[in-house]
């Protein structure tokens, strides 16, 4: 065992020394220890006074802080003297209590954890039931120091890399002045479809209303004559047919009148009897531009035209 | 410094700035010991116009100074890389078309009875802008409301010759009724 | 479209976007029939690189594409544009970092453990919020902690292709090793 981590100075290491903050009056002194007044740092401390607080606070932590005791003594971090670095270890906790730092907790677990491993080293290692001698206790010290370590060299390596904004810019021009149009959305029918079955599944639960399954040649017919029906007072009822469309065509526009008869949304006039009949739209004149879409100021959010998304 | 490390700290600079610089402003970038007289500087971005003259990017001077801009007939391909994802239409949007296309004419409260939910003026402003949808007419009751009916455009936007060929009624409703079973059946 | 064209206007979107774009991201901006093959785009971009190779900005490859900027060697005067110095970033956010970078995917506590100090919150939310990491899951276990991972943006701000672009880490020295020199040491 090294003679170093012999000393008795450490005899009481494990224990914090009382420490208490100095009255800022005071200049000198730096802090009561024990209940006397330090007036000056320990000579194996390789900081001076004046930078004791800002030092103390560049330590990112217990094995930051005790990395840096192995370095500046030039020691190799696998056989670290225990008992000597212990000491220095506290000596430096203490300071931090000293100067009020809110980092305690972490650096006491270490502490507590170098006296232990100190204790076992003063100690016979037991054997185990193998006949072998359990591992040094310094050991997993020892590794957590390494790993610590070589992530502290690659921080340092990641900060040495040039970084974007700091090192080395992105080049960048301006923009081309040109206004893309915009798309609008492309339906599938598909889409309509399933909205379709949704708002009728929803209409079936909704007690009465029954969406009657007319064929859609029907609808379309009367779309298509309300239409010819447009901004013309009277039409010939002869012109609502076509012949070329066939019977069957002939027979859809008729249904069709008679389903916009029974809407009310025409009129089938005859002047005298025998006379020619005449159909007129019942319905106003649609003008595209003074469509009156309602007042719609209660508009609910959950009605929009376009998702949110 | 030799003229072509100048010309090329200049070319940097209006790169990372990315809006125009003055001349002024690049002298800025040198200490004045060093700095090089705007002549000069006017004379390497002369050159640095001619450098960029066939290319993709161009040198300009606008009123604030010179920047490097790209140049505007690859507009319409660069512009791409802002192109906002397409917009969605509304399941309520949706419904309303399908309503007007199977149910036309229609008014917008028989809509809003099948529905069972209002329809949004928004709604109906999309759908006649988008040339899906036209007012047929007005129906001769109190309020006069608009009659809806889908357009030839709808048609083509669907790729249907006409209305026929929009799948029967019947047989939406057997989709939601199997679909419905296949619901149930699945709790069960 | 010709090859000086297409090379054009690759350069102009490049320029335009001020950031790295991947040759999918160029094939984008081409309909699909004219869209030019990767093959195409990557030798047109081995083209631009030629033509910038001794200019004031240089088009590299990082990780999530290609994209120009500045030439390192002109960055002293560049950064003069900007009034605030860079900030610098703590060693604590450069070694959590760090340790996210090599020891991805890992929680906040095994970060902690290696580093035997708490790690902040105003560390996390800086990274998060500087897109160099990301949460890439949560572990499954109690407290189903979050699992962080660097993003492609952090090789982008380093000027990284790939995480195999960092070097490999210090080797650490086996223990049974350590323990023979601490043995070896007991007994001298």
């Amino acid at each position: 065992m090294p003679a170093e981590s012999m000393t008795t100075a450490e005899s009481t290491s494990n224990q914090v020394p009382e420490v208490s903050m100095t009255p800022p009056a005071d200049l000198f002194a730096i802090a009561k220890v024990n209940g006397e007044d330090y007036t000056k740092l320990p000579d194996d401390l390789y900081i001076p006074p004046d930078a004791l607080r800002v030092f103390l606070d560049t330590f990112e932590g217990p094995l930051d802080l005790l990395l840096y005791l192995i370095r500046a003594q030039n020691i190799d971090i696998l056989n670290i003297p225990v008992a000597r670095i212990t000491h220095q270890y506290l000596e430096y906790v203490n300071l931090m209590q000293a100067a009020n730092f809110d980092l305690a907790a972490e650096y006491l677990l270490m502490a507590a954890w170098l006296g232990e491993i100190k204790s076992r080293l003063l100690l016979p290692r037991p054997v185990n039931a193998e006949g072998e001698e359990e591992a040094d206790p310094r050991a997993e010290l020892i590794r957590r120091l390494q790993e610590y370590e070589r992530f502290k060299q690659a921080a340092e390596h990641i900060d040495s890399l040039p970084c974007e904004g700091r090192d080395f810019f992105v080049a960048q021009a301006q923009a081309p002045d040109y206004q893309r149009p915009v798309e609008p959305p492309q339906v599938e029918l598909r889409e309509l479809l399933l909205a379709l079955q949704d708002v009728l599944s929803r209409a079936d639960l909704t007690v009465s209303h029954q969406v009657s399954r007319e064929s859609l040649s029907l609808r379309e017919r009367m779309s298509n004559i309300l239409e010819l029906l447009r901004g013309q007072r009277f039409v010939p009822f002869v012109q609502l047919f076509s012949v070329s469309e066939g019977r069957l065509g002939v027979v859809v526009s008729f249904m069709a009148i008679l389903e916009l008869v029974k809407e009310g949304l025409i009129d089938i006039v005859q002047a005298d009897a025998f006379a020619d009949l005449h159909v007129r739209a019942r319905v106003g004149e649609a003008q595209g531009n003074d469509l009156d879409l309602g007042d719609d100021s209660s508009e609910s959010d959950l009605e929009r035209a376009f998702d949110e998304s | 410094m030799n003229p072509d490390e100048l010309k090329s700290i200049i070319e940097g600079a209006l790169f990372a700035a990315g809006r125009a610089l003055s001349i002024e402003q690049i002298q800025a970038l040198f200490d004045e010991a060093h700095r090089p007289d705007a002549g000069s500087i006017k004379s390497l971005l002369d050159a640095l116009y001619a450098d960029y003259a066939d290319r993709g990017v161009e040198l300009r001077q606008v009123a604030s100074g010179w920047r490097f801009q790209v140049r505007h007939d690859v507009g319409p391909w660069v512009s791409k890389l802002w192109d906002e994802r397409p917009q969605r239409y509304s399941r309520a949007l949706l419904e309303t078309l399908a309503l007007i296309a199977y149910r036309q004419p229609i008014t917008r409260s028989e809509i809003e009875d099948i529905r069972g939910v209002s329809v949004s003026t928004a709604i109906v402003k999309t759908l006649l802008e988008r040339e899906w949808v036209r007012v047929a007419g007005h129906k001769e009751v109190p309020g006069r409301p608009a009659l809806f009916a889908t357009t030839r455009h709808f048609l083509d936007d669907f790729n249907l010759k006409s209305l026929a060929d929009l799948p029967a009624l019947a047989s939406i409703r057997d989709l939601a009724e199997i679909a419905a079973d296949l619901e149930a059946a699945a709790h069960e």
